[in-house]
Formats: C-alpha cells, sequence, structure tokens
C-alpha cells in the first residue's frame, strides 16, 4: 500500500494500548469508592502539584513536535535540542511521579492498603512505565543524533517515537481528569 | 448417528423420572418448569434447523459430485435474493426465541412473592449451611423445604465460588462472597432432590454435593421443631455419655458445634447430626461403617477436606459415633 | 541447525509453528484421554487423584486453546499468508521470528509445571496449574491457591500473550501494507480475510488479558486485593476482564478454520466462493459482536435481569452472521463438481460438525435455559463440537489442503480417508453423549461422579470416542511422519487453486515470487467470466533478489521472558536482572542490527 | 502520504496554547463550588477535546492516512465501551438488580 509498516504496526500498537488503558481505567472506576479503609482519594491528591505535572507533559510533547519538525527539516542541532528538552521535562515527570508515591507512602497510602492505593498505583504506575520507556527511548536517539548517526533519513523513527509520547501524553489527560479531578 | 442419538433425549424426557435424580428433563418446580419450557422451545427449533442444513448439505454432496468429462460448472458468485433470504430467515427464528427467552428471563429473576420462606445459603468449601432467619434454625448440606410454597433462596460465600445447583428444582446460581444472590421456586410436589455444586471450586468440587427434601407442612413443622430443640443429652452411663466426653476432649471441639458443648465454625453444627441422612457434603450415607471412616481419616475420602485424620482409639471411636447418632 | 534457530523466513517458521503445535496437541490429547479414562467409570474412576484431575483439565484447556490451536492457526498465517498477496515476507520477519520463540518458550515453561514440584518443595512431582483454564478468582488468590501453581499458569499466559500480539501487529501490517500491485481488499483470499480480523481481534482482546493478568500477580505477589472480597475486592471483575478476552479469543480460534474452508470449498467444487462480500462482511460482523456478548459466560452470577436480556440478545444475533456463512458454503457447493479429497471431507465435516454446535449455542443465548447448562457436560459438548467440529476439521481440511505447498509431498489420500472417517466416528461418539450427561445433571470439573445419576453408558461412550479420536490422530501423525521420505514431487498446483500460493513451486523457494505478481481478480489462477488465468511467473528471477539473513536477537531477546518469569516464581531477585538485561541488550543488538527487508 | 500536509510551529504553538488553557480551566473549575452539579460531563468533555488536539495535531493524524485513523479510532471506541458498559454493570445494573 506504500505506507511506512512501521508506522502503521505503530498505529496498531496504540490502538492496542486503548485497550490496556481502557482495562485499568475501567478497574479504577469499578472499585471506585469501595476502599474499606482510609486514605481516600480527596484526603491525599494534591491537585495544584498534579496539575504541574499534567504542564509539564503537555509542554513534552510540544518539545516533542518541534524536534519531529526540526528533524524533517534536517536541521539536526534544533532536533537534538527539542529531544533533550522532551526527555528531560519526560524526567521531570517522572521525579513529580516519585515524589508523590513517596509522599503517599508516607501519608499511610501504600500498595496494599487499600483498594484505592491498588488501583491508584497499578494504574499511574503503569503510566510511569511508559513514560520511563519513552524516557530512555528518546535519549537513545539523542545520543544517536549526538554520534551524527540520526538525519532526515531516519525522520520516521522520530516520527513514530513521537507517537508513543504522544499517545503517553493523552493517557495522561485522561488519567488527570478521572483520577484527580472527578474524586 | 447425532439424529439417531436425538431419539435418547426424546426417551430420556419421556420415561426418565425417579432414575435420574439430577435430570434437567424432569422439573419438579415452577422456576425449572419455566426453564425446560424455554430449553423444549430452542431445541425444537434447533432440531429443525439441523435437519435443513444438514440435508442440503447431503443433497449437494450427492448431486454434485465430479463426473469425469463434464463440462466446467457454471462460476456462480452469489444471489442477491438468497443472501438476503438466509439473513432473514435465522433473524425471523431468533425472534421467536428472543421474546420467550426475555420474558422467562424476567420471571425467573429471582424475587418471590411476600411472605416466602426465606432461606440464606452459605457455600464453604466443600460443604452447605442453610440459615432460616425466621425460623431460627440452620441446616447443613440437607435443605428441608416445604411442598407448593414460595421460597426465597439468598446466597452468598464464605469462600470461593460455588455454584447452587439443584436441577430439578431450578436453575444454578453462583455463592459469591461479598454479594447476595437470589433464586425463588415453588417445589410441586415432596421427595428428595439431588443437586451439587455447579462452579469449579478446588480439590473436592465433586464432592460438594447435596439433597433438598421437600416435605408436607407437617412434617416440614415437626421437622423445624426437632432442630429447635437443644441436642439430645446422653443417658447416664450410655455408650453415648461416654462419647460425649469423648468428644469434650477431642479437638473436634476447635471446628464443630455442639449446642452447649463447642462453638467451632469451621466445619458443619452437629448438634442434630443423628437426623441427617447424609454426611460430609452429602457425599456418603450416615451410618455407623461411614462416620467411622471419616471420622479415621476424612481427607482420604474427600481430597483436600480440613478435617484431619483422628487418632482415637477403638474404644473411643466407637463411643463417639454411639453420641454423634444419638443426637437426633 | 544454526540456519533455523536464526531464520526469519516465514515458511520455516511456519514450519517451526506448525510441528511445535503439534506436539503440543499431542500433549494436550494425551491429558484429554487420561480425563476421559478417569471419567469411564463413575465413584472414583481409575483412580486419578482429585489434585491431578483439576491439573489435568486446566492445562488441557490451556494447551488446546494457546498452545495448539491457535499456533497451528498461525503455522497457515504464517506460511500462507506471504504467499496468498504475493509478498516476499512478512512485514516484520524479525519479529515473527520472536513470536515463535516466545510462543515456544512459554509454552515449554507452562509445560514445565509438570515436573516442577520438587524446585518448590512440594510433596508432589507436578505442580501443574490447577483452577482451570479461566482461572476464576478468588479460587486463584494466594489464600485458597497457596503452592506455585496458578504462578505458572498466569505467568506463562502472560508470556504467550506478548507471542500473540507481536504476531497479531505483525499480520496485520503485512496483510494492509505488503500486497500485491492489484490485490485490492475485495480481491484479498477469504482466508487472508478472516487471518486479518482475527488479528484485529487480537490485538484488542489480549491487552484486556493482559490487564487481568497482572492484577491477578499483583494479588498473588504483592498482597493487593483486587480479586479478593475481605479486602473490598470483586471476584466478579475477574470474569468480566477475562470473558472480553475470553469470547473474542473463541472467535480467534475458529474465524481462521473458517477461512481455511472459505478457499478448500471453492477449489474442491470448481466454483468461486459463493457471496464472497457476504462472507467476508459476516466474518467483520461476528468479530464485531464477539466483542458485545462477554457475559453470557456469567449468566448464573446474578447479572440482573437487565443485564441478562442484553447479553441473550448480542449472543442469540451471532447466529444471523455465523447462519448466512453457512448458507454460502453449500452455496459453494451447489452446482459444483465436487472432488471427494480429504481436504474436502475435512471442509464438510467443518459444516456439518460446527452446525451442532452453533445450535446448542443458541440454547445457551437463551439466559434461563444456559442456567440449566452452563458449567455442565452440555457446555463441554458445545465447546468441543465448536472447537473440534469447528476448528479442528478445519485445520485439518487446510493440513491436507496445503502440505504439498508446504512440504513439497503429498499426504496419502487412503491414510487421509481412514484419519477423517475414524475422527467423525470417534468425535461424535465423544462429544455427542456429552449433551446427554450434561442434561442429566453432570457438572463439568469433576473428577468423579455417582452411579446413581444416570450418565455411566454416556460417559463409557464418550471415552471410547474419545480414544478412537487418538487413534485418529496416530493415523494422521504416521501420515505426516511418512513424507519425510518420499521425493519432493508436488506439482505447483496439485488441487487447481485458485489463489497466488499455487502459482509458484512447491515448497516455494526461499524468495517465494520470481517477480512480484500483478493481479486482476480475485481468482487469478482461475479462468473467469472477465478475466484470463494470471501468465506463469518466470522460473527464475530475472534480477537478483535480495534475501535478508538471519538474527539472533529474536530468540535472544524471546529467552529473556522466560527467565523473568522463573525469577518471578522464585522470588529472586538477582534473576530479575539477568532477565531485564536479556532483555534490554537483545532489544537494543536488534534494533542496531543491520537488516535489509 | 501526505507527510508534506503537516502543520506548522506556529499551529503547535497555538495547539500547545489552547491545552494548556483547557487546563487551566479544568483546575479552575474543580474548584469552584457552583460547578460541582455539572462538574463530571464539563470535565469529560474538556479532557475529550485535549485529547482530540494532541491526536490531530501533534499525532498528525487530521493529515495522515485514513488507515491509521481506523487502526487508531476503531479499538480507542472499544475501549471506551469497555469502560461504559463495565460502569453501567456495575453500578447501573446493580441498582436495577437489587430493586430496592
Amino acid at each position: 500500500m506504500g505506507l511506512d509498516s512501521r508506522k502503521m504496526a505503530f498505529w496498531a500498537f496504540i490502538g492496542s494500548e486503548c485497550l490496556l488503558f481502557g482495562s485499568l481505567i475501567s478497574t479504577y472506576l469499578v472499585y471506585k469508592g469501595r476502599s474499606l479503609t482510609g486514605p481516600f482519594p480527596h484526603e491525599i491528591l494534591n491537585i495544584p502539584f498534579t496539575s504541574f505535572s499534567t504542564f509539564d507533559l503537555l509542554m513534552s510533547s510540544l518539545a516533542m513536535v518541534l524536534a519531529l519538525a526540526a528533524v524533517q527539516r534536517g536541521d539536526m542541532k534544533q532536533g537534538k535540542l527539542w529531544l533533550l528538552v522532551t526527555a528531560l521535562l519526560g524526567l521531570v515527570f517522572l521525579g513529580g511521579q516519585f515524589w508523590e508515591f513517596s509522599h503517599f507512602v508516607h501519608e499511610g497510602l501504600g500498595l496494599t492498603t487499600n483498594l484505592f492505593g491498588s488501583t491508584f498505583y497499578v494504574l499511574t504506575g503503569t503510566h510511569g512505565a511508559h513514560v520511563t520507556v519513552g524516557v530512555i527511548w528518546l535519549l537513545t536517539l539523542w545520543v544517536q543524533a549526538l554520534r551524527g548517526k540520526l538525519g532526515p533519513a531516519n525522520a520516521m523513527t522520530v516520527e513514530i517515537t513521537g507517537l508513543y509520547w504522544h499517545f503517553v501524553d493523552v493517557v495522561w489527560i485522561v488519567i488527570f481528569t478521572v483520577v484527580y479531578l472527578i474524586q | 448417528m447425532p439424529l439417531a442419538l436425538l431419539v435418547v433425549l426424546l426417551l430420556l424426557t419421556a420415561c426418565g423420572g425417579a432414575h435420574l435424580p439430577q435430570s434437567t428433563l424432569t422439573p419438579a418446580s415452577d422456576f425449572s418448569a419455566d426453564l425446560f419450557g424455554l430449553f423444549k422451545n430452542v431445541f425444537w427449533w434447533a432440531v429443525a434447523v439441523f435437519i435443513v442444513v444438514e440435508a442440503l448439505l447431503l443433497i449437494a454432496l450427492a448431486r454434485f459430485r465430479a463426473r469425469p468429462g463434464a463440462a466446467a460448472p457454471k462460476p456462480v458468485h452469489g444471489h442477491t435474493v438468497l443472501e438476503i433470504g438466509w439473513t432473514l430467515a435465522p433473524a425471523l427464528i431468533l425472534v421467536f426465541i428472543a421474546v420467550p427467552t426475555m420474558r422467562t428471563i424476567f420471571a425467573t429473576a429471582g424475587h418471590a412473592p411476600e411472605g416466602a420462606l426465606r432461606v440464606e445459603v452459605i457455600g464453604h468449601q466443600w460443604w452447605w449451611e442453610y440459615r432460616y432467619p425466621t425460623l431460627n434454625i440452620s441446616a447443613y448440606n440437607e435443605l428441608h423445604l416445604p411442598v407448593q410454597t414460595p421460597i426465597q433462596l439468598e446466597m452468598t460465600s464464605a469462600d470461593v465460588i460455588h455454584s447452587f445447583w439443584v436441577p430439578r428444582l431450578g436453575g444454578k446460581r453462583d455463592l459469591i462472597q461479598g454479594r447476595t444472590n437470589r433464586i425463588a421456586w415453588r417445589a410441586d410436589s415432596t421427595g428428595e432432590y439431588w443437586g451439587q455444586c455447579a462452579e469449579f471450586c478446588g480439590a473436592s468440587h465433586a464432592n460438594m454435593r447435596l439433597r433438598v427434601v421437600v416435605q408436607s407442612d407437617s412434617v416440614f413443622q415437626r421437622w423445624v421443631d426437632q432442630q429447635r430443640t437443644a441436642p439430645a443429652t446422653p443417658a447416664k452411663g450410655s455408650p453415648a455419655e461416654a462419647g460425649q466426653q469423648v468428644y469434650r476432649r477431642s479437638p473436634c471441639i476447635a471446628c464443630h458445634t455442639i449446642a452447649g458443648l463447642s462453638q467451632g465454625k469451621v466445619g458443619p453444627d452437629l448438634s442434630h447430626l443423628g437426623s441427617r441422612a447424609t454426611i460430609a457434603g452429602a457425599l456418603f450415607p450416615n451410618t455407623t461403617e461411614m462416620l467411622r471412616r471419616w471420622i479415621m481419616n476424612a481427607p482420604a475420602l474427600k481430597p483436600g477436606a480440613l478435617m484431619t485424620p483422628q487418632n482415637l482409639s477403638l474404644q473411643d471411636l466407637d463411643a463417639l459415633i454411639a453420641y454423634l447418632q444419638s443426637l437426633k | 541447525m544454526k540456519s533455523w534457530l536464526t531464520t526469519t523466513d516465514h515458511k520455516r517458521i511456519g514450519l517451526l509453528y506448525f510441528w511445535t503445535a503439534f506436539g503440543f496437541f499431542l500433549v494436550g490429547g494425551l491429558e484429554a484421554l487420561i480425563i476421559r479414562a478417569q471419567l469411564a467409570r463413575p465413584d472414583g474412576g481409575l483412580g486419578v487423584s482429585a489434585e491431578t484431575f483439576n491439573q489435568l483439565f486446566t492445562m488441557h484447556g490451556t494447551t488446546m486453546v494457546f498452545l495448539a490451536l491457535m499456533p497451528l492457526s498461525a503455522a497457515f498465517f504464517n506460511f500462507i499468508i506471504p504467499l496468498q498477496i504475493g509478498a516476499r515476507d512478512v512485514a516484520f520477519p524479525r519479529l515473527n521470528a520472536f513470536s515463535y520463540w516466545v510462543f515456544l518458550l512459554g509454552g515449554l515453561f507452562l509445560n514445565a509445571s509438570f515436573i516442577a514440584g520438587p524446585l518448590f518443595g512440594a510433596d508432589r512431582l507436578s505442580v501443574a496449574p490447577d483452577a482451570g483454564w479461566f482461572g476464576y478468582a478468588n479460587l486463584t488468590s494466594r489464600q485458597f491457591s497457596p503452592g506455585p501453581n496458578v504462578d505458572f499458569w498466569l505467568l506463562g499466559l502472560q508470556i504467550l500473550g506478548i507471542a500473540s500480539l507481536a504476531a497479531g501487529f505483525n499480520f496485520i501490517v503485512t496483510i494492509l501494507n505488503m500486497r500485491a500491485p492489484g490485490m485490492r481488499m475485495l480481491r484479498l483470499p477469504p482466508f487472508t480475510w478472516m487471518t486479518l480480523i482475527t488479528q484485529f481481534l487480537v490485538i484488542t482482546a489480549f491487552p484486556v488479558i493482559t490487564v487481568a493478568l497482572v492484577l491477578l500477580m499483583f494479588d498473588r505477589f504483592f498482597g493487593t486485593h483486587f480479586f479478593v472480597p475481605q479486602g473490598g475486592g470483586d471476584p466478579i471483575l475477574w470474569q468480566h476482564l477475562f470473558w472480553m478476552f475470553g469470547h473474542p479469543e473463541v472467535y480467534i480460534l475458529i474465524l481462521p478454520a473458517m477461512g481455511i474452508i472459505s478457499e478448500v470449498l471453492p477449489t474442491f467444487s470448481k466454483k468461486p466462493l459463493f457471496g464472497y462480500t457476504v462472507v467476508v462482511y459476516s466474518g467483520v460482523v461476528i468479530a464485531f459482536l464477539g466483542w458485545s456478548v462477554w457475559s453470557h459466560h456469567m449468566f448464573s452470577t446474578g447479572l440482573g435481569p437487565i443485564a441478562d436480556s442484553v447479553f441473550a440478545g448480542t449472543t442469540m444475533l451471532i447466529a444471523i452472521p455465523t447462519g448466512v456463512k453457512i448458507f454460502n458454503w453449500i452455496g459453494t457447493l451447489w452446482g459444483g463438481q465436487i472432488r471427494f479429497t480429504t481436504s474436502l471431507l475435512f471442509a464438510v465435516g467443518f459444516i456439518a460438525m460446527f452446525i451442532i454446535g452453533g445450535l446448542s449455542g443458541v440454547s445457551h443465548a437463551a439466559a434461563p435455559s444456559d442456567l440449566q447448562q452452563t458449567d455442565t457436560y452440555y457446555v463441554v459438548a458445545h465447546i468441543h463440537y465448536v472447537l473440534f467440529g469447528g476448528t479442528i476439521l478445519g485445520l485439518f481440511a487446510g493440513m491436507y489442503y496445503w502440505w504439498p505447498k508446504m512440504t513439497g509431498r503429498m499426504l496419502s489420500e487412503p491414510l487421509g480417508k481412514v484419519h477423517f472417517w475414524l475422527t467423525m466416528i470417534g468425535m461424535n461418539l465423544a462429544f455427542f453423549p456429552m449433551h446427554f450427561s450434561g442434561l442429566l445433571g453432570m457438572p463439568r470439573r469433576i473428577y468423579t461422579y455417582s452411579s446413581d445419576l444416570g450418565v455411566t453408558g454416556f460417559n463409557l461412550a464418550s471415552t471410547i470416542g474419545a480414544f478412537l479420536i487418538g487413534l485418529a490422530t496416530l493415523v494422521f501423525f504416521w501420515s505426516l511422519l511418512r513424507t519425510r521420505w518420499q521425493p519432493m514431487t508436488a506439482p505447483s498446483n496439485p488441487w487447481g487453486g485458485a489463489t497466488l500460493e499455487w502459482a509458484i513451486p512447491s515448497p516455494p523457494p526461499v524468495y517465494n515470487f520470481t517477480v512480484i505478481p500483478t493481479v486482476e481478480s480475485r481468482m487469478p489462477l482461475w479462468h473467469t467470466e472477465r478475466h484470463a488465468p494470471m501468465p506463469a511467473l518466470p522460473e527464475r528471477p530475472p534480477a537478483p533478489i535480495h534475501v535478508p539473513g538471519g538474527s539472533w536477537w529474536p530468540m535472544i531477546t524471546a529467552i529473556g521472558l522466560p527467565i523473568l518469569a522463573i525469577a518471578a516464581i522464585s522470588r529472586t531477585l538477582p534473576l530479575v536482572f539477568v532477565g531485564a538485561a536479556v532483555v534490554i541488550v537483545g532489544i537494543y543488538r536488534w534494533a542496531y542490527e543491520p537488516f535489509e527487508m | 502520504m501526505s507527510e508534506q500536509a503537516h502543520a506548522t510551529t506556529g499551529t503547535y504553538l497555538r495547539v500547545a496554547a489552547i491545552l494548556v488553557m483547557i487546563t487551566l480551566i479544568e483546575v479552575g473549575i474543580f474548584y469552584v463550588p457552583t460547578f460541582q452539579t455539572v462538574l463530571v460531563p464539563v470535565l469529560l468533555f474538556l479532557s475529550a477535546v485535549k485529547f482530540t488536539l494532541v491526536v490531530m495535531f501533534y499525532m498528525h493524524l487530521k493529515f495522515d492516512n485514513r488507515f491509521f485513523a481506523f487502526l487508531f479510532g476503531g479499538p480507542l471506541l472499544l475501549g471506551v465501551a469497555v469502560v461504559v458498559s463495565l460502569l453501567f454493570i456495575f453500578y447501573g445494573a446493580l441498582r436495577l438488580r437489587t430493586g430496592t
């Protein structure tokens, strides 16, 4: 059909991921309000902090499209810069999640404390694992670019990385609403 | 061949009576009669469709076998009218099945009329507990019910998922910890109905049997009264009294209840063991010999059973059994 | 040897899938025979213990679904699909090799549980999974299943899921993107179409079971309460997630077989498939509806009358596209010139038997009627008419049809006829009486039953039938083996097939097509009203064809997964790092390996 | 196919601005008591808008081949259907079943 096979496979993969996160979000929602003991969501979730994380991830998506546009033009200097920015913003998000998790544990919400803890950690943790993979992937591309092995010829690789990164972002958009804002 | 076997089914429906204690083909309550009626409806449609399809297939095979030298067959690609026809035909048949299905779903949704006798059914690995909250009694493995009376069964589980199934009285319903499921029925006639757990529940799933004893009102009332009385006190100096002493100092008391003696909750209540026809989850007849083997080594008879083999002297064992049998 | 370990050739991978899956099919069949032997007599049977019996039926179901039927279909996907669409290989040859190795290692891991007992301090040799192929919570919780049995099951399925997902993406892209010029979507051979639909079901259904298994893993390894009622969890959620996967899985198992017989019937009646587009679209509709019926496995859990009605309704709807398919197959035979080859016999057997499974399915769709049948031998009869009478007969039709293409050697027709009739008699003797056992009140998954139930005779018949199936399978196995000593003399188009795989030699050269054909009709090799048959391809490639070399990395990456599973099941932290390192190194070397496609 | 039709940097920046604005609105109405009654539908709508913007512009689905939209959209709808039907079964049907 003349389409890029890897890109097509990746869209199929993202479609598949929709069901993965769909099942996890279903589990979270079905068990919402069924925890037998606290802490409960409204006692512990920190909206201002998470809003910042959300902002951070949205900005990383912007950096990602700018990276892709630069690589497609052949402007590898800009490309390198924006790839690194994207990865760093991803790291900031992960750092925030690490702080959030350790703070919650300190407040008495462990993985096994109650259903809220279990569903919350598994859902956001799965998302965090996706972010982690994305950061490693981005840094790999950045190192490639530093070594001069990434150019416009590899634009498709960067585009696919971007697809992954943006998907991780839209999943967070849903999680932010469903978990944090709708308590 | 399947056709020939269909005949067997008809024979089973016609003559299968008392010899087939768990047959779904001889309903004995309003609930199971509804289900059987629906099954029959589907069954006859299925037979009709089966005959039509297999006949068409056989005719095609017989008529259109390749003959040497014959001209190439006409390359027919399809036929719109036929396609529409054989889309609509099954759709139409399904309407005749779907409407009674929906009607039966709502008719058998498990709501008994006001004033029905409520029984709480609790599944355990691998035995049944029945509580009659309005009568303030309990029963184990053998469920006693009055005939021609609406019954509301409310079911839950103490451990894993089980499924309560007495085919001649009704369809199965799962027992799930943390949930309450309901079925309702009215047994047509007195008698003993067999059932067993229908959801795989671990090692002795196959051994989780049950009986429902449907009795006339007066017999049922007598049974209720009997269950309400305190356990029999053995006569002084009788073997049963010695057995009571054995029971008092045995590990039995950790798991079993005999009103006034022990309050264990792991196994069934034994206060009226002597009045039951079966033991071990309706698996064995309540005889001296079976009791002896059961007490000596329950897991050998029922894999996974929690009751540990008891190391009793022969004398103690006989006394204990005499005591248990006296608990009418 | 090395060339097989590193192969990325879809045809070799297809053969690897075939032989591995056939091996597991024999294992699963052996388990079934022990089950049937035990049930031949009531009240204790042959003396198989309850624990062993539970392991046998759990592993029989798991093996047949995940290690036999799916990968046997995958063998045909691999070997046939690129040939049918006129491609040189699949879209991602190394990913394809990875799928195979993951499947093989996952299957071995799962079956290793049969001899792993001593490693876990168990007092028995076998610690095979014993909670059923459906693994219903909360029996699978640590409290009620303390041993490693369920761990083997959930980790094994997790590994196998990776193989299926990887293959799913691969074949979707292959079919959509690698078609020869002129091969429009509605010119795809029906088997290719059904494969495409199947793969969509795979990539949507498997993530759901992945999540369910992850949650179960957290419950068992880390003490969460997703499915534990004491902690507020709900075992019913497991059932929903499992059947959201499990019901599409049924169509994942049956659609490829439907595709196969849609190839076999036209070839042997010398007529195009009747109502091609309707057959294709009904496949799409079946898949779509297949996603909307999962709760019909749960009528006895007390969903409430409204949900019961909805799921009864959607389930009944599936009967319509299925019926349409059956009539179109009969329409294909009608007016043709039918050659009674073994392949055609199995295809016809599919129609004749599958209809029985379909019709008993309607009695399950009628929810109240199902309350008497679910979890009884009536359902066992139903699924075996669908999965044996349907899927396996269809796969046999495919084996007789494509074996010459795959190996260059013809299978014996007389032995094939023996195989067919033994199978038909055996399966009906085994499975038809199960309807009666079930209706007379025999639950499934029981290692013993009372002689008072009146099902002893039916069970004995089932056992005899099962052993006849075993005998038939041995005949087939022998028939397969003896072709090894035959010369490769199969012609390129022994049956007069219409699709592209018959345009090239048997077995095909490594590059498949000397030149990529241009397709002008749905049946390129046949003379139709509007099209002459496709001109023969040149015997030698006019220009050199680059064939990608092998790669070690798919297999090495795959090895990391069972290492991780072993680390989890034995609670060995260092092994986690080893497994993760193998996977990560494998992926990086794979990604940076020069590999031209 | 139509890789050339990609949006420009200006579009990317505008989309980013809208995304940030919507996020601010979301967090804003979360704290306003008057909105509590309509909070859930409004938030769901807003996050759907954000979702669509990212997918359409940053993931280029608006400009790319329809096949990709199908590969993503089909499973996405299925995923949403899974969430909705499970919610109905566990909450809606629960009330209908107990009937009390």
